[in-house]
């Protein structure tokens, strides 16, 4: 392939329906998460959930090169990567909804969002609990022969816990195909990555396993994707985990009970004027792979997809009490 | 910041204010950050951020971040750094941001904060306090809705307290943190914004007293945490029916008050066991034995009763999360049935 | 490795061997390797060193480094790289070092193992195998010497073992492995050496049944890990007196085997707990829980009796650390009493 | 002061005769140990227990600059920790003799032994357990205005621990006074460091923490004093933490029931050629410290100690068993 580069990776290297579903999965994921903070308001949806808007393109980039036979662990903060790893935005609602139809026949919510079936091992409630069970799925793909690779997302604020020193170790001495995917948003919680970890960058740590690690500009479609396909790349080849770190920003509050004190108005509308989903549309336009029209489409697509997504998830049954006790244990041992 | 290592006496007001349980916390731990310059908080987000259910609220902008310490999200090495400060002469109050995680630093809480003293033969002292928001009914599904209280009440070296009340809430903490030995709180998350009648000023709840609630002949019952709550409203409405309900709140797990809890059993004969942690090896597992091995054996008139969480980890639907945990009216229907000796 | 998952069936040959405890426990693990390309054994010094207890000694010489797997000093790790390998389709059979560093990775146990089935609505399965050498007598002090069997006997979606003999030992860890869902092996340190007679071949013994190891009619003992061994001496000893105790192996903590366990108390109508955890909120206050509120409990003659781990961390000294916990002398004169009407 | 670069660090920087109580104290490590082995052999000692020997310099050129007042926190392996920093060796036999005259009054042994007094908050027994321990011990001398410092002993195998990664984070981002010394004595039990720990160095990852991390070599006494002097400056000076690996080895198996199936005789006598006693001695021998006369009054002096210790250790009375549950709680409390 000549490089030509004055070209971004992602054009050169996907083809324009995958450019556009990539578009549409990053609106996808901005509007499925505008109308779960609206039935949640509404009072459709209880208990809490973590917003991703402003990090569309981390979740979407990441997955771009993953098959369903790849996994991803998530986080509390998961809507995006459950949405890249091409769950039904139906089933999550009625997933928030705590209906039967939903993804976790709604005994999970928000916060364990998953979809085994296209390779989401679900989002977590332990920050950093999905550090080492990323590194079990690819031990089990190296194991089994197979060539599937994990992708562990989590944030700079997991990136203090045990969990991660132990995760990057393990992956590192036993050379397997994992990449951790730090989606470093400046703050876990209230709490900013400058204050509460040592290192400049997340991925400065890598070196402290012996294994390449890399800060992209997470909000950089193109980027992020390119990061990705090295890191896959050598993943797939037996040579290992990565880590990459994105950087990014969410412009909601941690969750629905922020009261936003520990940042400036200046700061997240600084942040919102690099919205990564303009961004990619206007890459995308510049470089012909779609016209202002087509692009209108693709978003209409993805607000149409919303709108049946809602109104499936209130349509749906919600599970009988009596079944409380219902899976905690596989059926037949039950 | 100079070694000051004097308590500053704060004398109790004799007045009371009204308060909710968080403001109680809060309170309890103004004073003592005024009174003993050896305590610091700790805790992930409670400094600007004021904690996840704003506890701490503005303590940071009253005490600074020297005192009240902002931790990054390391709960073992958080509370291992807790201990360690214990140890040499800090009084730390760690606050765990739901008591789930205190998951990851059990190795700390129970290897070493409980044991220091024992293993080194008395040399020690670990005068640490863990704060632990617990419990379900906030929609935050089985990650962040357990009740651990069972755990650390198996634990020798460790006490561990359950205010129900923001009197209790604000007493015991105080207490918590006079006392040498590592204590654990228990803080019930639906509780935090239930008022109360506050003592102003210092003052401590002493640590393994259960409090009678309500007086009664007919049944007793032991609950603990938000349980007391829904005991003392199914006990209003059985009184309505005839049936006296002693309501007893356990207040502490570890050490348990077998007196009060025998004395009041030996009296009405019948006793059901109210808890909102998982059923099995739960906290009224414990009371249940004591009471069966005790001299109030002799005394009961029926088998004993427990109402615990149900055998499954707390769902995240509204409905099933309900179901998961004893409401009002299993207390009651439980509780009618035994007096009326149905079981 | 090349994938490979279906499931080589070994046939029970019908036949027993004289084994110990530890050689049970790795011919099952053996089989298992053998039988299932799938299981893998995870842990700390488990490869080369045989591991700390020599349960595994030679497998990794048979096996390979592959499917005997020397994990890093990394307990939390290295239980959820389990648990994925798990969720994934390995079946790893995970050994902690010593049962008390569990408590560094209780995360992964509870909030992950336990609960994913759970919380993906029956959408994953998690079929770990944590071994767990637990117990006190080896003079290895307060922090090697733990038993936390109540502890996970407290959480839904685990099952927890106790095997007592070596025939048991090797039936109960291939239950486990077939299980779909995360189960706790307790082993007792000072069981790997006992020997017995253990089947040659594949078998599973049924998680969640007790056993009864010796008939009585005048008390019965219900007794978990080595205390059962204890709890047979004394009854041995206390037939000579004419007092006929039933034993009863407890095996399963969770799920408990309430049946057989009413059954007897309503034969016996008195009921002693032995076992080794702290006794307040240990296995023990459940077994008299569950008793108290069953049908049993018209039948009891007198208060449930209790004998479990003092209210203390393990003591190094060898005088202390027997005093610590029940011995055959402390059984046998609580049984004793319990029979002549003395309690 | 001018630097005599033939001349060892140790000898220009301390006192002849605080050099010739380092070598006492190397001594009667070693002589404790053995001493503690053979009263193991004869049934003295129950339970099991990890010895030193062969890892003398790193406990006391480490603990050499250390007053009563700083503290340090040990492991398994830490009978040396603790008679560097200044424990009697008489305490220490009676309390592996489980006497109520030990340390932990026959509560504690071998793997819980401390010395409080001296500094000492003891070994422990959990791998990693006293990393944050010590981190808490330098939180409190800073908050109380104090100028001591902590160091804290951990292996090549607690590296991997998440409490390490945990301490040393926190430790770097309050810059707390607090020295991290690792004893690399190149397994953790079985299990190779180059297996399980993912850098060559364990110093290599204080870049992961922005703190100076040196590996050294742990067998010689002057380049480990050199290493702490420089880290307890940079503690005492309001700088922070630092990372100090001394590479070292143990003679003896794990612990007492080792089969030693994974090292080879070439290797431990290879180890054992390079004796940091013999070596340190030779050194103030050759220096003029000491001569030869006075370096085997020395060793006497400590193996009169050990004979002393272990006659006191036998003399003592043992705790009564009605005493179990003593000193779970404080006595006023209980
Ligand atoms: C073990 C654990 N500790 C604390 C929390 C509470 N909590 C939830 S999200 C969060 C912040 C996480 O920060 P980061 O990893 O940066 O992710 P972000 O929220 O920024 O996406 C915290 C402290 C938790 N869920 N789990
Ligand atoms: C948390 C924990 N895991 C495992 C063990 C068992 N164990 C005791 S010492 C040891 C090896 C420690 O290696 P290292 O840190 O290098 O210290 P060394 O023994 O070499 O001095 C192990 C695995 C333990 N005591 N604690
Ligand atoms: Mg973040
Ligand atoms: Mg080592």
């Amino acid at each position: 392939m000549i490089v030509q580069d004055n070209i971004p990776f992602a054009i050169r290297h996907f083809a324009p329906a995958q450019l556009r579903e990539a578009l549409r999965k990053m609106h996808l994921i901005r509007l499925f998460e505008e109308g779960a903070e609206e039935s949640y308001m509404r009072g459709l949806i209880h208990g809490t959930m973590h917003l991703s808007i402003g990090q569309e393109a981390s979740a979407v980039a990441t997955c771009m090169e993953l098959t369903d036979a790849d996994k991803i662990t998530s986080t509390h903060r998961g809507h995006g990567h459950c949405i890249a790893k091409g769950a039904d935005v139906g089933r999550m609602f009625a997933e928030f909804f705590g209906k039967e139809t939903g993804y976790c026949h709604g005994r999970g919510g928000s916060m364990h969002i998953a979809d085994v079936k296209t390779g989401n091992l679900g989002a977590n409630g332990i920050v950093g609990g999905g550090l080492p069970i990323a590194v079990g799925a690819a031990l089990t793909a190296k194991r089994l022969g197979r060539d599937d690779v994990t992708v562990c997302f989590f944030g700079d604020g997991a990136n203090n816990e045990g969990a991660f020193h132990e995760a990057l170790n393990m992956a590192a001495i036993w050379k397997l195909p994992v990449i951790f995917v730090c989606e470093n948003n400046k703050y876990g919680m209230s709490t900013p990555a400058t204050y509460a970890t040592a290192v400049p960058n997340i991925a400065d740590r890598a070196a402290a396993y012996s294994m390449p690690g890399v800060t992209v500009d997470g909000n950089d479609f193109s980027a992020v994707a390119e990061a990705l396909h090295i890191a896959i790349a050598r993943a797939r080849a037996g040579e290992g985990p990565s880590l990459v770190e994105n950087l990014t920003y969410r412009w909601r509050g941690h969750s629905k009970s922020d009261r936003n004190r520990y940042r400036t108005k200046d700061e997240i509308e600084d942040w919102m004027s690099r919205d990564p989903i303009a961004r990619f549309r206007a890459e995308l336009i510049a470089h012909g792979v779609l016209d202002a029209a087509g692009a209108e489409a693709v978003e209409a697509e993805a607000k149409q997809a919303v709108a049946d997504g809602v109104e499936f998830a209130k349509a749906s049954p919600a599970p009988g009490i009596a079944d409380v006790t219902k899976f905690v244990h596989a059926e037949e041992a039950a | 910041m100079n070694a000051q290592t004097q308590i500053t006496e704060v004398t109790p007001s004799g007045e009371t204010r009204e308060m909710s349980y968080a403001e109680a916390i809060r309170d309890a731990m103004a004073i003592a950050l005024d009174r003993d310059p050896t305590v610091v908080l700790m805790g992930e987000d409670i400094g600007t951020y004021g904690g996840a259910f704003q506890v701490t609220l503005d303590l940071i902008d009253r005490y600074g971040p020297d005192r009240v310490m902002d931790t990054p999200i390391s709960e073992l090495g958080g509370a291992g750094v807790a201990v360690g400060a214990a140890l040499t002469g800090l009084k730390p109050i760690f606050e765990f941001q739901f008591s789930d995680f205190a998951a990851l630093a059990m190795e700390q809480i129970v290897n070493q904060a409980a044991k220091l003293r024992y293993m080194l033969g008395g040399e020690a002292a670990v005068p640490v306090v863990f704060r632990m928001p617990a419990g379900s009914g906030t929609g935050a599904a089985a990650q962040h809705s357990q009740s651990f209280e069972a755990w650390f009440g198996h634990v020798p070296g460790l006490k561990v307290v359950q205010p129900s009340t923001p009197e209790d809430a604000k007493g015991l903490l105080l207490a918590a943190l006079a006392d040498p030995d590592p204590v654990i709180v228990f803080e019930h998350k639906l509780l935090y914004k239930m008022k109360g009648q506050v003592p102003t000023g210092y003052y401590t709840t002493p640590i393994g007293k259960a409090a009678i609630r309500r007086t009664g002949s007919d049944v007793t019952i032991v609950a603990s945490a938000i349980m007391v709550h829904r005991a003392l409203e199914a006990a209003a409405k059985l009184a309505e029916e005839g049936i006296e309900v002693e309501v007893i709140d356990l207040r502490s797990v570890r050490p348990i008050d077998r007196d009060t809890i025998i004395a009041s059993v030996k009296k009405t004969g019948k006793l059901l066991c109210v808890y909102e942690g998982v059923r099995t090896l739960g906290v009224g597992a414990e009371i249940s034995a004591l009471i069966a091995e005790s001299e109030a054996f002799d005394y009961l008139d029926a088998p004993i009763q427990r109402l615990g969480g149900a055998e499954a980890p707390i769902p995240y639907n509204p409905d099933l999360e309900r179901a998961a945990v004893p409401q009002k009216a299993d207390i009651e229907t439980v509780a009618r049935r035994l007096a009326k000796g149905e079981v």
